[in-house]
């Protein structure tokens, strides 16, 4: 299956979505530069997954959902986070480990989650997050709601059985839950060709029953049409979708793999797709990108003192609350 | 008060609790069309309708995470693992997930998610289909452990298992669904965490939980004959666990047996003699004694299978013994 | 995909393959009415699964084995055990819960096995022997030699995540493991429409790069054939292949279940079906088929017998053997 | 001696046994290419080629079911499990597969299998990343137990594991791949059960295993400037347990100090102070105790991570406090 770009000739996204995506796409760009950039100045501990390289896919999936939608994340996501509208001030106190984070200081980067976004959360075990967020859309189900579920992870987690067993039951109940699949080629330092006999991803949809299809995730007005078309269905009552939307990490797996045993063509191709620079293109008003420009930098910024400022948790606070 | 049967009586606190709340649903392996291997959930689908009896594939890790993810919006799950053996394919969910949410969470997510599993030494059933896994629950922060012996401990138990708001793993016992006993007639929850003193004796006490209770409360008929009155102390829950009622018989007895059908090593009781060691040294007349399954698999064969798990006879004389000791 | 039958132009296998696959075949019935017996009045405790009615899958594959080849089974296990050249005696003995038994009385139905049989063991788990077939195939390479697995397992299992895992494993190292799926359209009452929203089970093959056929499981030959081709590819280090035998059982789940879930008229086109008179009919020859006949009742006479009469494991020799 | 880090030491043994034995070969995530994430398999590709040394897809249940498999048939696999959290996933093949072979086989089957993991607080690898989660092992009759806190005891301990003829869960720390320690030159084994006297004294013994022996030595080094001698008995294998050892040390102390990072409810530490008790109660100067992880998954944030396991001061301080009883 070859991946589709997205059509000239088909709708586009009204202009706000459009420059939403593109901020959400600069922010998470922005942010995990800065994050880089704390990390190796040890403000930032653990294991940090930068997104960098494939904003298109959180920012053109997460536009196609209403704010009551449900995602699930990653151990690599920052990018679908910052889609999902949060805000930076918290995402980074909680990544600095401070009492303001969105988890109390508790979490750390893998684990950052939100019920007020709707945000089923990051998750530290590879394929985690699968079968919550099709049990997410189970509990829409019974709740009588009409939201759908994005459930994102990548190629690496596409092996772990949690995936085909929820794409089973997803098919069989005909839940609203989207399986965004982002192939960015690698598992560490595992090529995805060397973690199966069959590279084409997307085709483990239709053994279950479920519509599979291949998007550039590098475009993301394309990841957002396939995206839109997918929540219609699911939004619908017609079921899941698998979407694989290929793209790939500019960086190592986290932040202390320098990620020498990628192609360096493979890379230089990916990166001279730039999905920011391929959106901007699109966008062709240099005052509104300038103006997202600028809110970025104001709101990165205040997140950085926000969260620099913000208390570490408090060890006496933290020893009451648990059970001893 | 009218009986119930064990089965019956889970029955009925499932039947409550989702006339009660919409958010109550089921999950499992033939649970709705078949009732349950053990006939629990009969009954039910007629009146809760397929959307909230569901009938799973064989996918114990992907149907317990999403019992997860639907606590997690809101939905009140209780999901059935057929045998407790089956959770080993769900520790992720549970362990990784469930149990870490509202620590991870820094306190802000709720996680109300009953997983129902039953365990225990049957008839026949070999070394995949018979074991006590309590203990592996009962290491992990962050879930609530539950093991009713009796049909109104598994009605009240279960009632307020459904409502609490965070993961509980609610252990029944093969061996126990056809047991017959009293459950009070109005809706009556029983707190998580509080034991039951299920005889009251002042020569030793017998601190037990699920089936074992009743060979407990039969070793203590014996011992009666033999002139000792033994305490049978039903945990009922282990976590939370009712520790001022562990210390307070273990200090006016002195002497402390911990029965359970779990293999002795790793096994809960060791736990509790080190608690009891730890809170009531000055008060123990002897070493608090466990009596536990063997160190083994349960074989399938008839004539071997009984020995691995303590017996009435067993309990009495290690309760005897422990009478006896500095009289 | 349809089910193949076989075809009868194609080559035949060997009269005397022929013979053993109907030896096995009325063995295996033969054997399971004894149990079934057993298990009604009272010498047989637990989980009791009979194979009744899918005779032909077991024996009609491992004739395609050699007998240094290895079989993983299940829980429904003593077809395969007896097509793997299992002696009556032992099995008999085992389900007794005897110390003269192929798990000295300690397994039991569920968990027969023997190295000296090439058998990797029935499983009480659904789904739990699949990877260690899998792993069978790879240690089989690793020790650099020619053998073939074949693992068998049954609709309902192919909805545990190991499936996919081991599918896409075995396809990704090209192992020599053939993945047998008896689809007998249930999973104790679950039909196999209640458990995936494809029913059409050799296509979860493709998706992982492992080619997928589907064959008729009641026709002896036409599973021998589709097995051999299976078992000639493996060798040869061409790879896995998945193989769905469509057939049914013909009781309840297991022997305390009267399986009234079952629609009557499916049950009675494959009893119509019987996997041993088909294979009769091709014999055509009544008087081997006598033969064999009078072999099967004196072998299970003799099992019978020896089972009987052997003693249960010793309490001592229990308690001396497990570590206290 | 010369001196090689805890991770070199693990990659001799692993190269020494696969040179002696073809039948050893090892399977993991990114092991060959990449040598691993604790880079303990470094250069083993090489040497031994992909045939031996395999990368596997994320699949843990099944590639540790592969193991099985394998060993099954006669190979002795080593499997890799990244983070002993991921072991989680494997519950099935280790716990229902592999430690049930050789019982359901009555004794017929062997299963030459070490799974090799690790565990332990890092630095801000959080809930997911950071368990101790031995006593889940521990529980399960059929497998052994190994976690060695010493370059010289991982060497000598993994190879024993290699060779034995049943299934192993060695679990290394991840803060000591980088301790450097004394290896012998010569090829050497040390068997699994027997518990090594790390540091010898006669008023209170130190009990504990893996990172925690360390605190326990530098505990024990403050203690001595107050004039108390700890005696630090490192198990280095839980299952075979060195009871003999383990009591004897409690009979000549009287006071014994349970110290490990897992959490205490449920812990292998409450398993090990009943047995004591139950063994030792006369030579007992005071309850057993223990010192262990507290009742949280571990937290994120560097502030509040270290106080969950015991400290060096923690530890001296509940030695000082068993000391001083009874004196
Ligand atoms: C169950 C599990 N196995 C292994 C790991 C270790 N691990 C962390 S990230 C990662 C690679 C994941 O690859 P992929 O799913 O492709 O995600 P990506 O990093 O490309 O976003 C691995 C193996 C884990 N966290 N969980
Ligand atoms: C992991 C697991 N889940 C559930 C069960 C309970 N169980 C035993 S047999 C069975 C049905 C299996 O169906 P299938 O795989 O189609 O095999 P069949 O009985 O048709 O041979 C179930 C659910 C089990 N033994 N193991
Ligand atoms: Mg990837
Ligand atoms: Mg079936």
């Amino acid at each position: 299956m070859e991946p589709t770009a997205h059509d000239a000739d088909e709708e586009l996204p009204p202009r706000a979505l459009l420059l939403e995506m593109y901020r959400h796409m600069l922010a998470t760009r922005r942010f995990e530069e800065t994050c880089l950039d704390f990390f190796r100045r040890g403000l930032i501990r653990g294991y940090l997954h930068s997104y960098i390289g494939q904003e298109a896919v959180a920012a053109g999936a997460i536009a196609a959902l209403r704010p009551d939608d449900w995602i699930a994340s990653t151990h690599r996501g920052h990018g679908h986070c910052i889609a999902k509208g949060a805000d930076l001030r918290f995402m980074m106190a909680e990544i600095l480990g401070r009492e303001t984070g969105y988890c109390r200081g508790r979490g750390g980067s893998m684990h950052i989650a939100s019920a007020d976004l709707h945000h089923l959360g990051a998750n530290g075990i590879v394929g985690g997050g699968i079968p919550l967020a099709t049990g997410a859309a189970l509990g829409i189900r019974v709740q009588g709601g009409d939201q759908v579920v994005i459930c994102f992870f990548s190629d690496g987690a596409s092996n772990n059985g949690v995936f085909p067993e929820s794409l089973n039951l997803a098919g069989l109940f005909r839940l609203p839950v989207i399986f965004l699949l982002e192939n960015n080629f690698y598992a560490v330092s595992t090529p995805v060709e060397c973690s199966t006999g069959c590279c084409e991803l997307a085709g483990r949809g239709p053994a279950y029953g479920v519509p599979g299809v291949c998007v550039d995730g590098n475009d993301a007005i394309a990841v957002w049409r396939e995206t839109r078309r997918a929540v219609r269905r699911a939004r619908s009552g017609e079921g899941p979708t698998l979407i694989e939307a290929r793209t790939f990490r500019w960086g190592g797996h986290h932040a202390n793999d320098p990620g020498q045993y990628v192609d360096p063509e493979r890379l230089a191709y990916w990166k001279g797709r730039d999905p920011l620079a391929l959106l901007g293109r699109e966008i062709r008003d240099a005052a509104a990108v300038a103006a997202v420009e600028s809110r970025v930098e104001a709101e990165l910024a205040a997140a950085v003192e926000f969260a620099l400022n913000s208390p570490e948790p408090a060890v006496e606070a933290f020893l009451a609350e648990i059970d001893s | 008060m009218p009986e119930l049967l064990y089965r019956e009586a889970l029955r009925r606190a499932l039947d409550e609790e989702m006339a009660r709340d919409p958010h109550v649903f089921l999950l499992g392996e033939t649970i709705a069309e078949r009732g349950g291997s053990f006939k629990v959930t009969e009954g039910l689908l007629a009146r809760y309708g397929p959307g909230r009896v569901i009938d799973t594939p064989i996918a114990e890790a992907s149907f317990t995470g999403m019992a997860v993810g639907a606590a997690l919006i809101g939905c009140r799950p209780v999901v059935e693992l057929l045998f407790i053996d089956f959770a080993l394919l769900a520790m992720d969910p549970i362990v990784n997930q469930a149990a870490k949410i509202k620590f991870i969470s820094g306190g802000r997510r709720r996680l109300p998610l009953v997983i129902r599993t039953q365990g225990g030494v049957g008839e026949g059933l070999a070394a995949q289909h018979s074991q006590s896994l309590e203990a592996l629950f009962y290491h992990i922060p962050g879930l609530k452990v539950v093991m009713p012996s009796t049909p109104a401990d598994a009605y009240g138990l279960l009632k307020s298992a459904i409502r609490d708001d965070h993961p509980v793993v609610f252990i029944e016992h093969k061996r126990l669904y056809a047991l017959s006993g009293p459950v009070p007639e109005e809706e009556a929850l029983l707190p998580l965490g509080k034991a039951d003193c299920k005889r009251r004796g002042n020569d030793v006490t017998l601190v037990s939980w699920s089936f074992m209770v009743h060979r407990c409360l039969a070793a203590a008929g014996l011992l009666e004959r033999r002139g000792i009155e033994a305490e049978v102390l039903d945990l009922r829950s282990l976590v939370p666990l009712d520790r001022e009622a562990l210390l307070a018989s273990a200090r006016r007895t002195g002497r402390v047996l911990i029965v359970h059908e779990a293999v002795r090593r790793g096994g809960v009781g060791g736990d509790l003699a080190a608690t009891i060691m730890e809170e009531a040294w000055s008060d123990l007349a002897a070493p608090v004694r466990r009596l536990a399954g063997r160190n083994t698999p349960i074989p399938y064969s008839r004539s071997i299978e009984e020995v691995c798990i303590p017996t009435v006879e067993e309990i009495a004389a290690a309760a005897a013994e422990l009478a006896a000791i500095g009289r």
